[in-house]
């Protein structure tokens, strides 16, 4: 990983995410996704290292190192879990709306305290009297949430409320990936709610939310396609076949050659999105852009990995099939990758 | 087994087969609605293809003579898409049975062995296994190392088999083993029963899809055969299965389209269910280009699949557009599975919608029986021979 | 005209067919040897079409009664895939006269009509062209402005007409003008002869590629046109447009296929001109992987074609399988000229060597008798209706 | 275009650049390319600002900007004639090697004074006894130019070596695009050679010349690709389908979209890879990454503008063929894409 960008601080921060995902995530990944585990240790792991306070700014008690640390540090945990990775997402995206709106939960949320979950714009939640209503599919983190944050209209208006995650109707859902997520569909028929912001101070926060999901999926999705990238290397450089690793041969290296360049490139667009977002210019576009481009080159990587592997990719085991599956869920997240695309159409073409 | 008459006439199916296609197809619809079940329990399709045996779909490739429908391969193909377009465990088990282990016996066993095993293999009351892969040998499938030696007049067999489809349901295995140490043909072919000493089921995989057929290892324990166990002759063994394996790859290719066809199916009705608030579609045109461009191809591999089978019927060699049939239609698979999880949104990564299952079946469809790239090397070096 | 016999039995041509490909197939080799002169001096192979007139390649679609030899649709894809595979510029000229102009004016013409041009245009004599886009009006080809007033017993056209194939050579144009202010029901379709008064070629285009092929803008000045040179009824010009275009879309897509198959083939005698030092082949595995995927997909697509092809010849509608086969058959022939520059290198990129003239001629069939995206749509709506 | 990574000095040459290719190079163009006429006059031009030296070092008399203004500068160029764009490069490529070499010829070619092209390893070119024999199917500027500086061996050394052009049996070439650089057929048979460099020191200076093609195409291309989604925006914003301008479709959008996110990544990639590369750091293999990523966005975009352009696309004057053209050209050059693909296969798992 070549820090050409990264301060001497954000280094640490991402060197220490890796050492926890090392030590924590990597030896119990595939068992816990196997039975549907909840990542809670993970997640408060997490918590003690303190990063869910990481972009928040320094006068609000965050650590205040913007986005590219949060970019950078996802690609480890993404590299071992989507579904970790997804819960930082959340939380993340909790602690900026609420240091945009000046809420007072914002402490807890960033020392991890609570658990926290962001439900987006594309759900259509309605308020009506301080009282939330709707239908979410599927929600990461839904069904072990303390709190829910909700991207609303009231009326003609924009709202962001948060709601007691317990007091929606919660149902788990057997998806296809992110099984350690405590996915779950939620229904909410007239839930007492706060208002955190309406109106353009709703938007902003908003919009806000949406740019930390781009970016932390861009980050955790080419962390899982050098995931899948590395598994596949080192199977390809252990197997034998027709009396040689299979590495040696020219197709094998071909296909990691070609996934390797569509998440180089992934990552170049994700980390110029965060480092323009830092020097707080509009990189909404970009971070768009880089979503795709590295949810693409994940469900790319993961695919050829498991071709690579062959039968054994087909397995639990190998970790490759689990990189697939949270792939094409990380895709399907926050609207999905074809509406973004329409997003980015409309923002172009206004 | 060879049909002489036209099956496919200016691109339209026989009316016996498209007979034949309609029954099948109502079999699927009335016995195949476990299939989200079979997935999420990981449970074996076994009352399912029990009808199966009873309506005949487990005899397509057997001769009249020992209880087979003699139908052959186009007919396989065109069964084994409606059934894998309903649930892919039920259609991968039976494509097994009859494109590999059936076809295999009919073509390779003398007349009495064929009277042994497939009155108990038409009806379903057994089913067959095909023993290729070991845990060291995938796609270089020479490089077995399983033993069976001579001894008198039987043969004593060692060894693991990995990845074998319907490994603890079957009760009779095809096995590839080493009689010699040359690399090709010191291969040859038995067939063995699971009720003998020494066979056991191994591990069984815990797989990303196909969770309602077993995968499992058979483990060889010093298994005494009978030599007139022995197929064909000694050392013929690579022969068989590759020959084998032309059959199998159609059996797949028609597989894949099954899953391609219903993932086609689930992006057709989510245009025609998106509608404007006056009645009008209102799908985006990149999902409608993305289904015209699906749906042409899987009427394009369809054709290149029953070119195939045609040719086998006919008992011309078909390596190289079996080998086309399978490798474009298992990618379609995918990419059509693909596609419908990526634009059924959110309701197509739940359990609750076939979409993300198909996606899930899809993936195996470009590894077994020959995975893509080798399928790549068939067809060039096929073509420039 | 309709075929009744069976021309396609399990995939294989009748041997009436596979005699006519032979026979097109000596013709391409010797007569279309000039096919990069005509490229490079943007040349029209004015004798190659001449020679084709007398071995009866410009009657195809013509009934018998009328000097034709009715061989039908089918019959004009194997041709057109034959001719297309040497020289792109013959090839378009003769897909335009047969498929959309002899087509259109034997299916819509009075016996009068037929009997005074098809002489001429069947031994190729006169030329046709077919004008149906202006400058304003692609692929929204309705929005066409050219207008025909009824004066007597003529019509007087006037307006442009922009893209036209053979438009420099061609004799007679088959003209879609406005006879009335309805964005539909308005069109009407004229046969116009080059020679009359008013009738003038205007801006000949430079192209990418197709240069053999003269495009051109068609001019309109007061052109005083017979009333029995009305096509059909009056108003009836836009449906007459639409149908004959399912027959111009099957011409494109065996155009594209000639085009593929002449890439792929370069691809193939690529790697088998890639030996070692010890005459084994050594081309990479990637290089052959994509010959092997795409020469399947030339298979599967030539079947797609040939379907649809088969279906018009039976008199049943073919639009969504015509659009299937443009659309599929185009993509192909693009991609695979573009492998072939890349596969091939430098050599690929210079003027030598025929690949960079199949990328640049390859590249038209996206476009022209309704571009890619039309098709899609056209499939998506057939496919959902 | 974001100057996030531009300094002030650098930002001004990019400017200059463009400025004269808007103002000399986009009039012309069509007409040049038409009739494959030699684009000496720009050549000139940009010789006149300058550019040529401008990432030798300023000890050797450069302007010592590094390779991120070429890159960046090369797309304003490539935007309109990768045929200027390939001239530059070869200028640059050879600047760059004589300052190597430490040539004294170093300070004509970054005056321009001389017209210098570059022949690469993938020729095979061999010296013997101070003679140089070999084939090249395709030089740029070949017809043109007064010097050729050829990679070729000596034996099993690698040589450097510069031969007078005219002294080579030089013919042109009707290719596939570029038709403004001069491109022609190389044949030396003996031809008198003046060594630069031999050994490590012609290696060190060969793989400099390749980085700088690589960087240089990325740049070009990246460019090229922006001219073909602009020409594609233009043309769909006047012209009237079904009621309606061609750029309210869906279709049109969407295609736009994804051109438009496949050169944004690309040219972080290059951009990435220039300015690892002013670091003093190893950035062969981003480099190539993102000549490979480039060079297909620009065919993708230009295959995509012909066909958002319908009939209109295939003629000569819209300009999105030669687009096309000139992407598959560059393409095949300096080895090719596909045989690039096999290079970095080679160093990822060497």
């Amino acid at each position: 990983m070549h820090n050409l960008q990264l301060t001497e601080d954000q280094d640490m921060v991402v060197d220490t995410v890796r050492k926890l995902v090392a030590d924590a995530v990597t030896p119990k990944v595939q068992e816990l996704d196997e039975h549907r585990g909840f990542a809670r240790e993970w997640f408060d792991a997490l918590a003690e290292l303190g990063v869910y306070g990481l972009s928040v700014s320094e006068e609000k008690g965050g650590a205040g190192m913007g986005m590219l640390p949060f970019v950078a540090a996802l690609e480890s945990i993404g590299a071992q879990s989507s579904s970790l990775a997804r819960l930082w997402i959340g939380q993340m995206q909790a602690a900026l709306v609420l240091e945009d709106t000046g809420s007072d939960l914002l402490d807890e949320v960033a020392a991890g305290d609570k658990l926290v979950t962001f439900a987006g714009r594309e759900h259509g939640f309605t308020v009506a009297g301080g009282k939330l209503t709707g239908k979410a599919l599927m929600v990461p983190a839904a069904m072990e949430a303390d709190l829910m944050i909700v991207a609303a209209t009231d009326g003609d208006a924009t709202v962001l409320v948060s709601v007691e995650a317990g007091a929606c109707e919660r149902s788990a859902l057997r998806g296809l990936g992110l099984n350690s997520a405590a996915c779950g569909a939620v229904t909410c028929e007239g839930v007492a709610a706060t208002v955190l912001a309406s109106g353009d101070d709703a938007s902003t926060a908003i919009d806000r939310a949406e740019l930390t999901a781009w970016l932390g999926v861009a980050g955790a999705s080419v962390g899982g396609a050098f995931g899948s990238i590395e598994a596949a290397k080192k199977h390809a450089s252990e197997r034998i076949a027709f009396g040689k690793p299979l590495l040696v041969q020219q197709a094998v290296q071909r296909k990691l050659v070609e996934c390797g360049r569509a998440v180089a490139a992934a990552r170049q667009l994700a980390w110029h999105a965060a480092r323009v977002t830092d020097l707080g210019e509009c990189a909404r576009d970009t971070a768009m852009q880089a979503r795709i481009a590295a949810v693409d080159a994940m469900v790319l990587a993961a695919d050829e990995s498991i071709q690579i592997h062959g039968g054994f990719g087909y397995t639990v085991e190998y970790h490759v099939e689990r990189h697939y599956r949270d792939g094409k869920t990380l895709e399907v997240l926050d609207g999905g990758n074809d509406s973004l695309r329409d997003r980015l159409a409309a923002a172009t073409f206004a | 087994m060879t049909t002489s008459e036209v099956q496919v006439a200016d691109f339209q199916l026989s009316p016996k087969l498209l007979e034949f296609q309609q029954k099948v197809r109502n079999y699927a619809k009335d016995h195949l609605g476990g299939a989200a079940v079979y997935d999420a329990e990981t449970e074996f399709p076994r009352e399912a293809v029990e009808v199966a045996g009873k309506l005949g779909l487990l005899r397509t490739t057997v001769d009249e003579e020992y209880g087979g429908s003699a139908m052959g391969n186009l007919a396989s193909c065109v069964m084994l898409e409606e059934i894998n377009a309903v649930c892919v465990s039920t259609g991968v088990t039976i494509s097994v049975h009859n494109s590999l282990v059936n076809s295999l016996l009919g073509k390779w066993c003398s007349h009495e062995q064929k009277a042994r095993w497939f009155p108990k293999l038409v009806t379903g009351e057994w089913l067959g296994a095909y023993c290729l892969s070991e845990a060291f040998s995938g796609s270089d499938a020479a490089a077995l190392r399983c033993t069976a030696e001579k001894q008198g007049d039987h043969y004593i067999l060692n060894g693991a088999k990995l990845w074998i489809t319907t490994g603890s349901e079957a009760q009779l295995f095809v096995i590839f083993a080493r009689t010699s140490e040359d690399r090709v043909k010191g291969i040859s072919a038995f067939v063995v029963e699971g009720s003998w000493d020494g066979v056991s089921v191994g591990k069984k995989e815990r797989k990303l899809g196909l969770r309602g057929s077993p995968t499992t290892e058979i483990v060889l324990d010093n298994v005494k055969v009978p030599a007139d166990c022995l197929l064909d002759t000694e050392g013929n063994g690579f022969t068989i299965a590759l020959d084998t394996l032309d059959g199998g790859r159609l059996g797949i290719a028609s597989q894949a389209l099954g899953i391609a066809r219903a993932a086609i199916d689930m992006i057709g009705e989510h245009i025609a269910s998106q509608q404007d608030k006056r009645g009008r579609p209102s799908a985006s045109q990149p999902i409608q280009w993305e289904f015209a461009d699906l749906a042409s191809d899987l009427d394009a591999y369809r054709f290149l699949t029953w070119r195939a089978a045609t040719l086998r019927d006919r008992g011309i060699r078909c390596s190289t557009e079996a080998a086309m049939a399978k490798s474009c239609a298992s990618r379609l698979a995918n990419r059509a599975a693909r596609s419908a999880v990526s634009l059924l949104g959110l309701a197509g990564a739940t359990g609750t919608n076939p979409a993300e299952r198909l996606l899930r079946d899809a993936r195996i469809t470009e590894i077994y029986e020959g995975a893509t790239d080798i399928q790549r090397l068939v067809i060039a070096r096929g073509l420039l021979a």
